[in-house]
């Protein structure tokens, strides 16, 4: 042992201790106003959500909180298929994100790789240009353009592609083309980033390795982008599948989507315990299909993929 | 009967007589009330979590009714200021406009009183929609940002009046309206003595076609479900204009419709009419007609009317099995907060030569009388005035039929649960 | 690569290759990515080019038409007639600024908190945000009005700016805490260890260096509160903001007027971000 | 290097006492008790994760201690925030602040003491010319070399007269060329400024080429503590054996006394107690170790050896042997008789009882080794 003290025996003391409940309590203080606002106007709201859809009465009336589970099974056994309005949003969401991965990956892909750096910028802006027109006047042009009367129409009609009164809108694929088009620069944005990350040398040594280009791209490329792809699906299947407008403006008969119910419900008719189930219902949903994506790809830290 | 004659007879009327009078109601307002003060308890007291479990009801809608009832409308009335400004919720394309987008009545309104009008034609799309927008805000008594807005006679019609959601309109405030309004809106079948609207217009629902993509020519309802128009057809979403297609089908009054004729024509609709359907629409129907989205359409007159000039081979049908009639009314929410500007304007609005130029735009049928006349000899448009779809014939007319008529929530609850589907699809 | 191009060249035929057997392959490859790419931009862009196109064409109805009915200024020139377009737009703006003001406030310290500190309740935390993130519009949106329905609160510029706060901090964190951590902890332990206090620390050293991704959080939520329509047609009330307004229109026939502002607010964004990048270049 | 008398803790710059620090279940560093003297050059030395850089945090400011204090100049300071204490850091990193200049950084900490802008001007100007760095003020940091960031930082830290300086292996980014110039340059400096500093480093050729002390610590725990040359020379474990350059370890009392080598040679250690148990071990450095012809040494510290390999470094040859029992050993030959050094070959080795020491078992807690011996 060193030579004996003078100084007194070492436990903490007070100043010790309230100079370590200072530090503890500084990350509190800090995110209290973020936590409190999360909480407040976004998890309760939520957990409301779910209390509303346990709701019964009528708007005349008034809804009181009778813990009626039986809302929900009425959404798949009732007289409106709402079961049908939610596998279609589904369908429509996957689909549109798979089309936005396809043409979104070669787009990063040519402007991670392919153009100079001083390029890089203008070619992405080019892309996130979009994001500068209101996303209703976006789509409404597409309802002109693509109407009976619209120039693409018109044109097509001339080549006799179309007949004459036919046209794209009002069909599913007129929603999920408006929605991979609203969407395509949120796919556009992450894998870009992903890419930037990538070391060129890992091609390379891919090269170095006998990889021919598809296999650089395939087993280099692809795997270590896999978490911008997931931000992408993320922010597009999410913006997707709940979304009223599209439908609304680009659809017709058979496309009426979840969003539009519950838009309808909350504001029609005024079935606010119906409204607030089916958008519990399709955030436990998404949140299934999420969370079981995340497991099969497998993504290392889910909050940096954001 | 003379102008002065139905001034004195209406002027007489008690308003008073409303109180508790109007509707039956299914339960008192007591209970609610006393909800309304519980949510507002709970806000001011506790925190969120606490707010959220013991405010775990919604207040239901006839909560002020009572309130209303026992409004003294009089008085009510009497307690009102201009306040040089209001505002006027309406559908798209519902008053004159010059090339620009400006409405000249609404400039002369304010040159006249000095009132200002906010006037926001986006604001109705679709009359179920527009109310379930306001009525939370109604529900809590708070403002709608309207001070005047346009209800079509229907079901949330009956809500607003029910629920005591809108104010009786002093006679005494409307001179112009006793004096010139058309015997046949003086006291519709939905508004006794129109004691809570004023009619703003009334139109027909029938067919609209592009004769040029269009074979043959379209005469009925019937004629819709042809397998040629397959995706041909758009049909208004609106359950009022809808249900009344497949009870007029089927030979059935709608007013006087009940639950099994309901489902009969529900029936026809999914079976028959909807595989020719392409979308159902809400005012967008136009738009959507204009580009040729499709051909065939249920249309409201005056929209087919106005864009005739645009497109000659429009054409519009009375079909045979009979048509609606609807009529868009002007009403004053009681949370309004500048109601005797809006009054101003109702009473301004009665007058024939301010209507004429109204109409001389918009093309439905005006509530005004004298408007016709107007027209023809003062403004000269010999296109409104003796186009057909203004002024139908009588043996026409005679085929002209009010929407289904609901009293109450239970009905009401049936009456959509039975029609939705047809609407939302399958 | 070279290996095949080796071992492959031999069937092409007999014979030794002339060299320019090479390139001809190459340009092949390198077209078609940019090609693509102009077709994908091409798309994107055609919309807009529309709106611009139809702000000129003159309407019916003042209701803009596909069909080219001749040019005209007139939509411009009387950019106001229709009512409650400026207000519509000036509100959005005001909402998206204030939006973007209180999320940046209030997400800031949570970012230094989250990226500074490890804390009981940091999951908590990262969940809260993951879920508002993933979390589709139509259910917050609906969310909040439940809950604003069950609280009989009045809805207006209130419950928007407050959802639309809700939703913008996930988004704020999620920047700032990227830029926060980039930036490491060893400048604000610095300055602590020369003196600084905490507050003082942040203001002279975390504050200037988080600078940009401020500005960059603050501009992610302004673009995503402007232009949000789902959220917003939920808890707006009477209150109107422009893509509610526009959506109206899509109801009854596109006034030119809101097209007008469209183009005005996309050139005016096109030549800010212009001017943006001549700057960022000119800087070293 | 003469030996410096162990610091009382009335006029130690730093004490810590007790100090140790837990995170979780993990004790990052365990009861500690350290004693710096005024105007020390002193160096903590270990491997990574052996606590030393959390220890130098805490002296900072920048941790709190689970339990225990430190002291500065004798007064408590292990509540104190670290701008709060008058201590200052050299970053491993250096923490430039980018957004301002290089004179800017080096006033950064006058400004917060108050000092009036132009008088920290004046200041900054001394202190850039003290590390060499003249002129350079009005640059940013990114414009400068690795190098020139650690003087700005060292001028930074300096300028504020702190009552001890820390540097966290500040060395860790520069290349050997320049590192090699620093370390002159520090001790320089040191001398100069006559600062207590203390050096935190996984190097331990610096630490002995600098520190006028050192402290090995392993594993949350100081093993030892002592000049350079005395933990050089007789380090008071195994680890501290191996971490200081490379020793040869050979085991005792498996056969006769507990200071006896496998094949019954005895050892001696001057100035030491000798092992009353079984389990030690002796410690020998390879450059003290001599090779002579087999059977041409006798006595203690002798014993024989086969020589597996030799590798010719130049100044030196590198040999490595095995002996009778099989340990492998390891010596540095100054200039090698060619025909003795042959692979095969069986040789005598010897060391003298001075150069080399006895080691405890792995297990046990070493006892420090005062530097009285």
């Amino acid at each position: 042992m060193t030579s004996a003290t003078t100084l007194p025996e070492a436990a903490p003391t007070r100043r010790v201790r309230l100079e370590a409940l200072r530090r503890g309590v500084t990350p509190y203080l800090l995110s209290i106003a973020g936590f409190g606002w999360l909480g407040f106007f976004f998890v309760i709201p939520l957990v409301s959500g779910l209390l509303v859809s346990l709701m019964t009465g009528n708007p005349d009336q008034g809804y009181v909180l009778t813990w009626n589970w039986s809302v929900y099974a009425d959404l798949f056994t009732g007289p409106t298929p709402y079961w049908l309005y939610l596998v279609r949003s589904l369908t429509y969401g996957l689909s549109a994100t798979a089309f936005t991965i396809i043409l979104a990956f070669p787009v990063a892909y040519f402007i991670a790789f392919r153009v100079s750096a001083r390029w890089k910028t203008t070619l992405l802006a080019l892309v996130m240009v979009t994001f500068f027109v209101s996303f209703i006047i976006r789509t409404d042009m597409w309802f002109y353009l693509l109407g009976g009367n619209g120039p693409i129409t018109r044109v097509l009609v001339h080549l006799h592609v179309l007949d004459h009164g036919q046209t794209f809108l009002s069909t599913p694929g007129s929603v999920i083309g408006g929605m991979v088009y609203n969407d395509f620069a949120f796919m556009v944005l992450p894998i870009y980033v992903a890419m930037e990350r990538i070391d060129p040398r890992l091609h390379e040594a891919s090269n170095d390795l006998f990889g021919n280009r598809a296999n650089t791209f395939f087993r280099v490329t692809v795997p270590l982008t896999r978490s911008g792809v997931f931000s992408g699906i993320l922010l597009v299947l999410i913006d997707t599948v709940g979304d009223p407008v599209n439908s609304s403006i680009l659809g017709g008969k058979e496309t009426y989507t979840i969003g539009q119910a519950i838009q309808n419900a909350y504001f029609t008719t005024q079935q606010y315990n119906v409204a607030a189930a089916l958008s519990t219902l399709l955030m436990a949903i998404l949140g299934i299909i999420l969370f079981l994506y995340a497991r099969v790809v497998g993504t290392e830290n889910i909050e940096d993929l954001i | 009967m003379s102008a002065d004659d139905k001034l004195n007879g209406r002027g007489a009327l008690d308003l008073s007589f409303l109180r508790g009078a109007a509707k039956p109601r299914a339960t008192g307002g007591g209970m609610s009330r006393r909800n309304l003060f519980r949510g507002a308890g709970a806000v001011a007291g506790a925190g969120a979590l606490a707010s959220v479990a013991s405010a775990c009801s919604i207040q239901g809608t006839q909560t002020s009714a009572t309130a209303a009832d026992a409004t003294d409308w009089y008085a009510w009335w009497a307690g009102k200021k201009l306040n040089g400004q209001f505002s006027f919720d309406n559908w798209a394309a519902y008053i004159d406009q010059d090339k620009n987008g400006n409405h000249p009545s609404l400039d002369t309104f304010t040159k006249k009183t000095g009132i200002k009008v906010t006037y926001d034609d986006a604001a109705v799309t679709d009359t179920a929609t527009y109310y379930g927008k306001i009525a939370p805000s109604l529900a809590a008594g708070k403002p709608i940002g309207a001070d005047l807005f346009v209800m079509t006679n229907g079901w949330e019609f009956t809500e607003l009046v029910n629920n005591g959601y809108v104010a009786a309109l002093d006679n005494k405030l409307r001179p112009n309206f006793l004096r010139n309004a058309d015997e046949s809106v003086l006291s519709p079948s939905y508004d006794f003595n129109s004691t809570y609207s004023a009619v703003w217009q009334s139109g027909y629902t029938g067919i609209a076609y592009h004769s040029d993509l269009v074979d043959g020519e379209i005469t009925s309802w019937e004629d819709l479900t042809k397998a040629q128009y397959k995706n041909q057809v758009a049909m208004f979403g609106s359950l009022d204009e809808l249900s009344q297609v497949g009870l007029l089908v089927n030979g059935v009054t709608p007013s006087s419709s009940t639950k099994s004729d309901w489902e009969d024509a529900a029936d026809w609709l999914t079976n028959k009419l909807s595989p020719n359907v392409k979308k159902f629409y809400d005012q967008g129907y136009l738009d959507a007609f204009k580009s040729k989205q499709m051909a065939i359409t249920q249309a409201w007159s005056g929209d087919i009317l106005a864009i005739q000039a645009n497109f000659p081979k429009v054409k519009f049908v009375f079909p045979e099995e009979g048509f609606g009639v609807w009529h868009d009314n002007m009403m004053i929410p009681v949370t309004a907060e500048n109601p005797l500007d809006a009054m101003t304007w109702i009473n301004y609005y009665y007058q024939t030569s301010v209507a004429s130029v109204i109409e001389d735009w918009i093309w439905y049928k005006s509530p005004v009388v004298g408007v016709r006349e107007y027209i023809r000899k003062v403004i000269d448009d010999p296109d409104y005035v003796n186009s057909e779809l203004a002024f139908p014939p009588s043996d026409v007319l005679a085929r002209a039929y009010e929407y289904v008529s609901i009293k109450d929530r239970t009905t009401y609850d049936t009456y959509t649960s039975i029609f939705n589907p047809v609407v939302q699809g399958s | 690569m070279s290996d095949q191009t080796l071992t492959r060249r031999p069937t092409f035929g007999p014979g030794p290759l002339h060299p320019d057997d090479i390139p001809e392959v190459k340009p092949r490859r390198k077209l078609g990515l940019p090609l693509f790419y102009c077709g994908i931009v091409t798309f994107l862009l055609i919309p807009i080019v529309a709106m611009i196109v139809y702000s000129f064409n003159v309407p019916t109805r003042n209701a803009i038409t596909p069909v080219w009915q001749g040019f005209t200024l007139d939509a411009y020139l009387n950019l106001f007639a229709v009512q409650g377009i400026a207000e519509a737009f000036f509100t959005s703006v005001a909402i998206a600024a204030a939006s973007g003001l209180v999320s940046v406030l209030i997400g800031l310290p949570m970012a230094l908190a989250l990226s500074r500190y490890r804390f009981r309740g940091k999951g908590v935390l990262n969940s809260m945000i993951f879920l508002d993130i993933s979390a589709p519009s139509i259910v917050v949106g609906s969310s909040a009005l439940a809950f604003f329905l069950s609280l009989n609160f009045t809805m207006g510029w209130t419950t928007i700016l407050i959802v639309h706060v809700a939703f913008n901090i996930a988004y704020v964190v999620t920047t700032l805490r990227a830029r926060l951590s980039g930036m490491g902890q060893n400048l604000e332990q610095a300055a602590g260890d020369l003196g600084a206090s905490p507050l003082v620390g942040f203001f002279t050293v975390t504050l200037p260096l988080v600078a940009p991704g401020i500005v960059a959080a603050f501009l992610l939520a302004f673009a995503m509160s402007i232009d949000d329509y789902v959220i917003t047609s939920f808890v707006n009330g009477s209150t109107e903001t422009f893509p509610l307004y526009a959506y109206g229109f899509t109801k009854k026939g596109m006034a030119p007027q809101v097209l007008c502002f469209g183009t005005i607010v996309f050139v005016v964004a096109v030549c800010l971000a212009f001017l943006n990048g001549l700057l960022n270049r000119r800087r070293p | 290097m003469s030996e410096a008398p162990p610091p009382s803790s009335s006029e130690a710059a730093i004490s810590l006492r007790g100090v140790s620090r837990r995170f979780g279940d993990a004790i990052a560093v365990n009861n500690l008790e350290l004693d710096l003297a005024q105007g020390e050059f002193f160096a903590l030395l270990g491997p990574s994760g052996c606590g030393k850089t959390t220890t130098l945090r805490m002296v900072g400011g920048f941790e709190l201690p689970s339990t225990g204090r430190i002291y500065l100049d004798g007064t408590d300071v292990t509540a104190l925030p670290s701008h709060k204490r008058d201590v200052n850091t050299v970053f491993q990193s250096y923490a430039l602040f980018p957004h301002l200049t290089v004179a800017e950084n080096v006033i950064y900490g006058l400004r917060r003491r108050g000092t009036a802008k132009k008088e920290a001007f004046t200041r900054a100007e001394e202190y850039l010319e003290l590390v060499g760095l003249t002129g350079f003020g009005k640059r940013r940091p990114t414009q400068l070399s690795g190098g020139q960031q650690q003087r700005v930082a060292l001028a930074r830290a300096l300028v504020n007269h702190p009552k001890v300086l820390l540097l966290d292996e500040p060395m860790g980014a520069l290349d050997a060329q320049i590192r090699k110039t620093m370390q002159t340059e520090l001790k320089r400096i040191q001398r100069e400024v006559g600062i207590t500093f203390l050096y935190v480093t996984h190097d331990q050729a610096e630490a002995m080429s600098m520190a006028d002390r050192l402290a090995v610590m392993n594993k949350g725990r100081m093993e030892d503590i002592g000049t350079p040359a005395r933990v050089y020379d007789h380090p008071s474990t195994a680890f501290v054996a191996s971490f200081l350059g490379s020793c040869n370890v050979l085991p005792l009392g498996t056969e006769g006394g507990p200071t006896t080598l496998p094949d019954g040679s005895a050892t001696l250690v001057e100035g030491a107690t000798a092992p009353a148990t079984s389990g030690w071990s002796l410690g020998v450095r390879p450059e003290r170790v001599n090779l002579a012809e087999a059977g041409t040494v006798s006595g203690p510290n002798a014993t024989t050896a086969t020589i597996t390999d030799v590798t010719y470094l130049g100044a030196v040859s590198e040999v490595h042997l095995e002996t009778a029992w099989g340990t492998p050993v390891q010596v540095l030959q100054q200039r090698g008789d060619a025909g003795l050094l042959v692979p095969g070959r069986q040789v005598a080795m010897s060391w003298k009882a001075d150069e080399c020491f006895w080691l405890p078992p792995e297990n046990e807690t070493p006892t420090t080794q005062e530097d009285a011996a």
